[in-house]
């Protein structure tokens, strides 16, 4: 059973790094700041979420899984919301996503 | 494997601070600091200095990047002049580099036991703590118990540090006292549903983990100075979601300068209860039936007059720039 | 393996920070802060599994509460700033 | 991993010149103090380099019985943790100050300042 557990929560760890790492790579390689926030914004939930959830199967039930708990809701609560608000107030300011433009020179 | 963590980590600490020099824009000046900032928490918990990263991470994270904003809108947030001599300073910054590397051949190699630091008074502390103080955490028995003194003169620095910023920024009342008068236009992010919810939901929990920190600061990383910290970001938060004013009438102008001087207060009048009680000045023994007991008590009652003033302060020069910046 | 997922996000790390010190938009540097605090909190937790220092996770609680705090002033500072400068370019 | 053994002094040496070049070298004054606080900072970072002891953990002493785990140095942590905090609210009454001189001069440039006080 420890075994199980133990393997469960290294490829989740794995994956939450991977998620992670695509997330960087996103960020700095994708053109344009909304395609930037897109990569940036789903990896960063899905890979916190595996690392957290990987964390949470080595913790077993202590105090640290409550503290691992209270983080992941934390974060899955405040990252989407700053994201949402950071395209929101680029959207305001008229930041125009680029394949828009393009389109509109056509 | 620490080493390699911290020494990439160290690298982007350098290129960060490269980047907030060079940096035209304050603006980004600013949010580059944040980075620098969440990087330098990173190394002082590689570094095992888990108080410190604690308070870096409550400091540098919200309230530091708050103010810098906050006196940003009162000002050109744009360098104009390229600067002064650059080349001379540049000279003369390299000469002096090179001087601190030959330099630092002589110190001991990072983490060495046998380093002169850790042969002093260190393992002393390390050795009596459990004895003499009883509680888990070193750095907040020393903090608070053995370099009390030391931590006063801190706490008044930090009072006279708020005071002062008071007295430049804040509008004379008309009954000749200090006052803010916040427009009703600082409405902060109120028109951004989202944010604003999700602002108002996390707050008790800042406010309740600052109190944590505050109380649990004997056993863990924690203590006043974090706490204060913590629990004036979570305020700064309320007055970002739902605007200065409404911040000022939850916690009002009197209540903030009531509580700089109340902390600082309850500080000496422990030491001075001591006094009363046959002891030293801030020899919290004598508190109790029990000398550890006592040390307790003392230890609780000073770190708690620490996170009142360090929550006062903060906040009361938080708002001291927000009213100024409606003003205008 | 802890150490795999701790030099991810390392270099997730780097990357960001690439990110925010090219621009170009500020809103492109705040998302990049935004990151930079997430995978701060990931790599704090990650860190404290690593050397068995579990009870300094209360640090990873700290920054995923603070760390918001931030990002909500730059955005309200970019809204003032608009407000006194209407039309100016901003980077 | 012998050469890192002094890397954290390196780092130290490089962020304390940068933070006095912007100190001195930059005409603007809230660049100035930016630029003091990474020198700040990167006096933190000395003495936090020094507090690490190979092998050793946060100094807080759960099981005093067990005398073989090894403590960082907590002294360093004390001083540093206090000045954070310090650090913060002397930057904030800098800030104050020149928010004051920007209201009575209209800028925060050295140089023009320097020119104004002359005429």
């Amino acid at each position: 059973m420890a075994v199980i557990l133990d393997a469960v929560s290294w490829v989740l760890l794995l994956a939450g790094g991977a998620f992670i790492f695509t997330g960087g790579v996103g960020v700095l390689r994708m053109p344009g700041f909304y395609t930037r926030m897109h990569a940036a914004g789903l990896t960063d939930t899905l890979g916190t979420l595996l690392t957290m959830v990987g964390l949470i199967l080595q913790s077993g039930f202590t105090l640290s899984t409550a503290k691992l708990l209270a983080i992941l809701l934390f974060l899955l609560l405040t990252a989407p919301t700053a994201a949402y608000a950071l395209a929101n107030a680029a959207r305001l300011a008229g930041l125009v996503p680029e394949r828009a433009l393009r389109s509109e020179s056509e | 494997m620490t080493v390699l963590f911290g020494a990439f980590l160290l690298t982007m600490l350098v290129i960060t601070a490269i980047g907030i020099v060079r940096a035209q824009h304050l603006f980004v000046s600013v949010v580059l600091s944040g980075i620098y900032s969440l990087q330098m928490a990173g190394m002082f918990f590689i570094l095992d200095a888990a108080d410190v990263a604690l308070t870096e991470a409550a400091v540098g994270a919200g309230v530091a990047t708050v103010l810098m904003l906050s006196a940003l809108a009162l000002l050109d947030d744009r360098e104009r002049s390229a600067g002064l001599k650059r080349l001379l300073f540049a000279v003369v910054a390299s000469a002096t580099l090179i001087l601190l590397l030959h330099a630092s051949v002589d110190m001991p190699s990072l983490g060495d036991p046998n380093a002169p630091v850790h042969t002093h008074v260190a393992p002393w502390y390390l050795e009596e703590t459990p004895r003499l103080i009883g509680m888990p955490n070193v750095v907040t028995a020393i903090l608070a118990g053995f370099r009390g003194y030391d931590t006063l003169g801190e706490l008044f620095v930090i009072f006279t540090a708020g005071t002062g910023v008071l007295f430049l920024l804040a509008s004379v009342h008309e009954r000749g006292g200090l006052a803010l008068l916040p427009s009703p236009d600082g409405t902060g992010l109120r028109h951004h549903l989202v944010p604003r919810l999700i602002g108002r939901f996390i707050v008790p929990f800042i406010v309740l983990f600052a109190l944590y920190v505050q109380f649990h600061g004997d056993f863990g990383p924690g203590g006043g100075f974090q706490a204060g910290a913590l629990a004036s970001a979570g305020i700064v938060l309320y007055a970002l979601a739902e605007g200065e004013a409404t911040a000022l009438k939850v916690l009002s102008f009197r209540v903030l300068t009531g509580m700089i001087a109340a902390g600082a207060l309850l500080y000496v009048g422990v030491g001075l209860a001591c006094l009363m009680l046959g002891g030293t000045f801030l020899d919290y023994s004598v508190l109790a039936d029990d000398p550890i007991a006592g040390q307790h008590l003392g230890i609780l009652l000073v770190e708690l007059g620490v996170g009142i003033t360090v929550s006062g302060v903060l906040l009361a020069i938080f708002h001291s720039f927000a009213a100024r910046e409606q003003r205008r | 393996m802890y150490v795999a997922a701790a030099i991810a996000i390392l270099v997730t790390m780097a990357l960001a920070l690439t990110r925010a010190l090219l621009g170009p938009s500020v809103y492109d540097r705040v998302l990049a802060v935004n990151m930079f605090g997430t995978k701060t909190v990931l790599f704090l937790s990650v860190i404290a599994f690593l050397y068995d220092r579990r009870d300094f996770l209360d640090l990873a609680v700290a920054y995923a509460l603070i760390n918001f705090i931030g990002v909500l002033a730059v955005l309200k500072f970019v809204q003032d700033y608009r407000l006194r400068h209407p039309g100016e370019d901003q980077r | 991993m012998h050469f890192l053994d002094h890397y954290n002094y390196w780092v130290f040496a490089v962020l304390l010149l940068t933070g006095l070049y912007a100190v001195v070298s930059r005409a603007n004054l809230v660049k100035k103090l930016i630029g003091l606080s990474i020198f700040q900072s990167a006096v933190f970072l000395l003495y936090i380099s020094m507090d690490k002891v190979a092998g050793g953990t946060a100094p807080i002493i759960i099981q005093p019985e067990d005398a073989d785990r090894l403590y960082s140095n907590p002294l360093p942590q004390v001083l540093i943790l206090t000045a954070i905090v310090v650090g913060i609210s002397t930057l904030a009454l800098g800030l104050a100050i020149v928010v004051r001189i920007n209201e009575a001069y209209g800028t925060t440039e050295e140089n023009e300042l320097a020119r104004m006080d002359e005429e």
